[in-house]
């Protein structure tokens, strides 16, 4: 290895290969020189070449995430900690975020997954919160047709909850779809959610010169080198197999102690700052914490625990070797760190310190191997400018249609027919069999599990709680990019609304193909926009989030997947929402304006249209005041269910209520709703006495400016075996219920 | 015949089992014990032992973190 | 009344156990390098995956000291509670018969179960009424009970419930003595209405009014 | 020395993991393959081999439902 200044002599960036590869262009390189003014050292230009990857330096999303907003009353904690805070109350603060672990997971689904769920529980930890509950994302090949797209649910499925259970955090909810565009490129994205009190939230930032850096958990072996970044920044080519030894094993065993080690020496005050190693290992974290504290960091590398002999500094400075921790200690609490280490059987070793040059300087058999200003590292990566590019021929210009998947969905079919193949489609089956696999109740908070109601419910120590749901919608988005991805933000706050709950912020992990495309980078900023306008509408704040791009394979990019998951508030969790009709007798009524299309539909995919643009308009007035006029009844106690109408219009959110409570209903669907059309977020389900009904969306003190007159149409009665819709169809609930049932248990 | 596969976490890759039962057999009273690995072991009547290679490549084991070794003719 | 919930490193519902049992009387963690039971009245074994359940589900947590003190207060007649984890770290202990297996669908499986107390006798099971239905969360990778031996059973998944393929249907077992008991699914997990069902309660009810009664006598 | 311990599930207790194997290698074209069982390795380096079957006994293995065979001196 060469040292610093030793940079190999050579006679021009583009003659020397070891840049690119690594990942980085000759213009890159050539700006490292001209910063540095000099060739970089190997382990300098294997630190660089890392933060200057996609993963880590956002190159091609900084400047669109600036589009979103950030701010809101709530946030204690905003982008750029390892995870965002909003305040719940009672002095305590709410962490989450959601990530990607997307090219791991097509490597390797089970130890890709498992390691996704312990970087997001990592990630909520470093600030100080205790893990609350995880939630997961998943898109896959349609597993109907592909034993690959099976395997890989199968194994992501067993390796998120061998994660989530053995670490003793409940997975209380999630979402997952199947569609031919992830056929090559899987998305496993992990939400963790966390509670603490707000005395002991810690930021990143190192501070201190001669403060010791000491490093905790596991080993350092040769874990995931160039891993995620190499992996997440090129598009899946023909060379995976060289990119396979480095595949990263979780252990939520170790990471189990490591989180209540960290957590007691916070709450010891042991601590400066602390903070996670993820993607970029020591590097990344290191130069982080250093860019935040505007301060200089000095590593030894001799001095870090190794689970392999031999290893090069370099090897050392990028490992993402999983399950440990980097903090900042006074040197005198060096000692009590080490005691509280030793009592949870966590390593802790001092292998640095803190100093005031600004700079990055590591050493390894004491010599100098590396030597960067901070501000190279972290600050200097050049940032893009998309130049985004609306598809010529629309949406199918990018995505062949759907493959047709049953006759039994033609014009010709039977509505019933329809409606009992929309519910045994992969997308809209029930997702036991998926949810089974997970702990949803461990910590006892849980109170609406998975199928229970339309959004996660915990119960906080204020006797408040918090509701929280994870969505997302690539198919829509793909059709119409700004408005899909809006939806999604509006469907989020519907769910929340069906619980009771009230928007406190948003994280968000967007899912792309190559930005550099014209199209990808269309979609990403329509998306970018969409989900903006949304947050303004509703008034909730982006308080973090992930960028995964490149999921792109030779047959072209995954569907544009932004994914939303969503916080809020709610008073009294003994009232919070479900999903199931209940009493027989009951009202059922639509509340909101629903003006659905067929167009991007589950119904339209299993018939195999096109897709195409536009989706409906959102309304965003209308759809806040459905959203409002929900959650005041729900809070209020005066309704039996609430669901939102989403994935398979009205007839499928009707038969989901009817399946949960094992009772049927008849209505009668209002002249010239088509049954099976969508919108999403902007209208609602409900039942309850029909008494009740009648005053849903009234304001108590008359109407409010600003506030627009809900519309509430009662449709039918909660009642008898079978789902009716008068003169369209009816089916018993049994069937119902063994269509929705045999859907993904096939593929699991 | 009789063919056991002996499956090991591929030399390199992080064994968590094997950590712990490394520590753990100090703590029962067996020292010098070191270098401990977890693995899984199959063993299976083949009627034709070539193939057995090509079933551990497909199903029997995870190239991308297992070694594997085929023991044949086992007398069990 | 005074519990003693042991946390290994790994435990995951040790606070769970904690909460459950503060809603009978009074409840406090035993740490696993510790030998000192604190003068508790019961002792419970709580869920989770003790030592990252490697090897074997409890295998390893079994050596624990504080496992020796258990064992000793099990041989003087204390009251020991072993849900789900805790169940499988007694029977690798020797303090119940039999072992737990991987699930027959050899996957994690969460599920509310209905239980069968077969046995209403027991000072685990006291304040249930004899044929009493319990509706208890159960969610474990290696729950399918074996015995080789006939055991004393004391719960079992009602008909068509039994989520891991065990011996007879078998949810639950005692030892000879009667002052130990195992199960798979997590009474603490069913103690509070806003949680779900509160029919785990009978459990730990039966336990306070068991020492309760030895302290009267 | 470098010591293996083989573990495999005890005759006669149902063992879903051999099964599985069993069912699903013909799925892929592997016929003629029956008893199917999967059990654990366990590899060491130890100082004393005569000490393992007691750590066997103590910890390694569990013998109401496991059996287990001890392979000596492994070249690895
Ligand atoms: N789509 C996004 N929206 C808002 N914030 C984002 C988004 N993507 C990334 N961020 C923020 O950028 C910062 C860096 O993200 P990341 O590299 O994933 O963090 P970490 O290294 O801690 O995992 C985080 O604070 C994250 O919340
Ligand atoms: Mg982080």
């Amino acid at each position: 290895m060469s040292r610093v200044g030793g940079g190999r002599v050579v006679s021009g960036a583009a003659t020397d290969s070891r840049h690119a590869a690594l990942g980085l262009s000759d213009l890159e390189y050539d700006r490292i020189v001209e910063l540095l003014g000099r060739e970089p050292g190997d382990t300098e230009l294997a630190m660089l070449s890392l933060m200057w990857s996609e993963h880590c330096a956002y190159k091609h999303s900084r400047r669109l995430l600036r589009r979103l907003p950030t701010e809101g009353p709530a946030v204690l904690m905003g982008p750029g900690e390892n995870a965002g805070v909003v305040d719940v109350g009672g002095g305590l603060g709410l962490a989450f975020k959601v990530e990607s672990h997307n090219h791991p997971s097509a490597v390797e689904p089970f130890q890709g997954a498992a390691t996704g769920v312990g970087g997001i529980l990592r990630d909520v930890f470093a600030v100080g919160a205790r893990p609350i509950a995880v939630l997961d994302s998943l898109r896959f090949g349609e597993v109907a047709r592909s034993a690959r797209s099976r395997y890989l649910l199968e194994r992501a499925v067993a390796g998120i909850g061998h994660y989530g259970n053995s670490i003793g955090v409940p997975t209380i909810g999630g979402e997952v779809y199947f569609e031919h565009a992830y056929e090559q490129n899987c998305l496993v994205n992990a939400m963790c959610l966390g509670l603490a009190p707000q005395a002991r939230l810690i930021r990143a930032a190192a501070a201190g010169p001669g403060n010791v850096l000491v490093l905790l958990g596991a080993l350092t072996g040769r874990d995931g080198i160039g891993g995620a970044s190499v992996l997440a920044s090129a598009e899946f080519g023909e060379g995976d197999a060289d990119k396979r030894p480095t595949v990263q094993i979780g252990d939520p065993f170790a990471e189990k102690k490591l989180l209540e080690c960290s957590l007691e020496l916070l709450d010891s005050e042991l601590l400066v700052s602390l903070q996670d190693l993820g993607a970029a290992g020591l590097t990344s974290s290191a130069s982080e914490m250093a860019a935040k504290g505007a301060v200089g960091l000095d590593i030894d590398c001799d001095r870090v625990p190794l689970r392999e002999p031999g290893m090069e500094p370099f090897e050392i400075m990028v490992s993402e070797s999983q399950e440990r921790m980097l903090c900042v200690v006074v040197p005198e609490r060096v000692p009590d760190v080490v005691a509280v280490c030793e009592r949870w059987e966590i390593r802790a070793t001092p292998i640095g310190e803190v100093t005031d040059s600004g700079r990055m300087r590591i050493r390894a058999g004491g010599e100098l191997v590396a030597d960067l200003p901070v501000g190279i590292l972290v600050d200097d990566c050049p940032v893009y400018d998309l130049a985004p590019v609306a598809p010529e021929g629309g949406p199918t210009s990018i995505y062949p249609a759907p493959e047709p998947v049953s006759a039994a969905v033609d014009a010709a079919g039977s509505a019933g027919d329809t409606l009992l193949a929309l519910l045994a489609s992969a997308n809209l089956a029930s997702r036991l069999p998926v949810f089974e696999q997970y702990d949803p109740v461990v910590q006892s908070r849980t109170v609406r599990r998975p199928d229970e109601a339309d959004a996660a419910v915990l119960a906080l120590p204020t006797g408040e709680a918090i509701a929280v749901s994870i969505d997302g919608n690539g198919r829509r988005v793909a059709c119409d990019p700004r408005t899909g991805a809006a939806e999604v933000v509006y469907e989020c706050a519907a769910n929340l609304a069906c619980v009771g709950g009230e928007p406190l912020g948003l994280t968000n992990c967007l899912n792309f193909g190559n930005p550099e495309k014209g199209h990808v980078a269309w979609q990403l900023s329509e998306a970018v926009d969409g989900i903006a306008a949304a947050c303004e509408a509703l008034s909730v704040p982006v308080i973090g989030g992930n960028v995964s791009l490149y999921n792109e394979a030779p047959a072209g990019p995954i569907y544009p997947t932004p994914v939303i998951g969503m916080v809020g508030r709610l008073p009294d969790p003994a009232r919070a929402g479900r999903l199931a009709f209940g009493s027989e007798g009951d009202a059922i009524a639509i509340v909101g304006g629903f003006h659905p299309s067929p167009v991007g539909s589950e119904l339209a995919k299993l018939r195999g249209e096109p897709l195409a643009a536009p989706l409906p308009p959102l309304d965003a007035i209308a759809a806040l005041g459905a959203h409002r006029a929900v959650r005041e009844a729900v809070r209020a106690g005066t309704l039996t269910s609430a669901h939102d109408i989403a994935e398979g219009g009205i007839a499928v959110a009707l038969a989901e209520c009817c399946v949960a409570g094992n009772v049927g209903a008849r209505v009668e669907l209002p002249e010239g709703l088509d049954p099976f059309a969508e919108a999403f977020g902007r209208a609602f389900v409900v039942s309850g006495p029909p008494e009740a009904l009648a005053g849903i969306g009234a304001e108590p003190g008359g109407p409010r400016s600003g506030h627009a007159a809900v519309p509430v149409t009662v449709i039918g009665r909660v009642g008898g075996p079978a789902l009716e819709l008068e003169g369209v169809l009816g089916v018993p609930v049994a069937a119902l219920a063994e269509a929705r049932a045999g859907g993904l248990a096939a593929a699991l | 015949m009789r063919v056991r596969v002996l499956v090991s976490p591929k030399r390199g890759i992080l064994d968590p089992q094997g950590q712990a039962v490394e520590r753990a057999l100090p703590a029962l009273g067996f020292d010098g014990v070191s270098n401990v690995h977890v693995g899984r072991l199959i063993e299976l009547d083949v009627d034709d032992p070539a193939r057995v290679p090509a079933m551990c490549d497909a199903l029997l084991t995870n190239p991308l973190i297992e070694d594997y070794e085929i023991v044949e003719d086992v007398s069990a | 009344m005074k519990f003693g919930i042991v946390r290994f490193p790994g435990s995951c519902d040790d606070i769970d156990a904690q909460l459950a049992c503060e809603r009978v009387g009074e409840a406090v963690l035993l740490w696993h390098a510790d030998r000192d039971l604190q003068g508790v009245d019961a002792v419970v074994i709580p869920g989770g995956f003790s030592y990252g359940d490697y090897l074997r589900a409890g295998a390893i947590a079994r050596f624990a000291p504080v496992m020796e003190s258990v064992a000793e207060f099990a041989r003087e007649g204390g009251l020991v509670l072993g849900i789900c984890n805790g169940f499988q770290v007694l029977c690798e202990a020797g303090l119940l018969p039999g072992a737990l297996l991987p699930n027959v669908s050899l996957r994690f499986v969460f599920r509310q179960v209905r239980l069968e107390v077969v046995d209403s006798e027991t000072p685990f099971t006291r304040a249930c009424e004899p044929g009493r239905t319990l509706s208890i969360p159960a969610k474990h990778a290696s729950g399918r009970y074996f015995s080789p031996e006939p055991v004393d059973v004391v719960l079992r998944y009602a008909p068509g419930e039994n989520p891991n393929g065990s011996q007879d249907d078998i949810a639950g077992v005692r030892n000879a003595a009667g002052n130990v008991f195992g199960l798979m699914p997590h009474p603490e997990h069913a103690v509070d209405p806003l949680t779900g069902s509160v029919d785990g309660l009978s459990i730990f009810e039966s336990m306070r009014v068991s020492v309760e009664a030895r302290v009267a006598a």
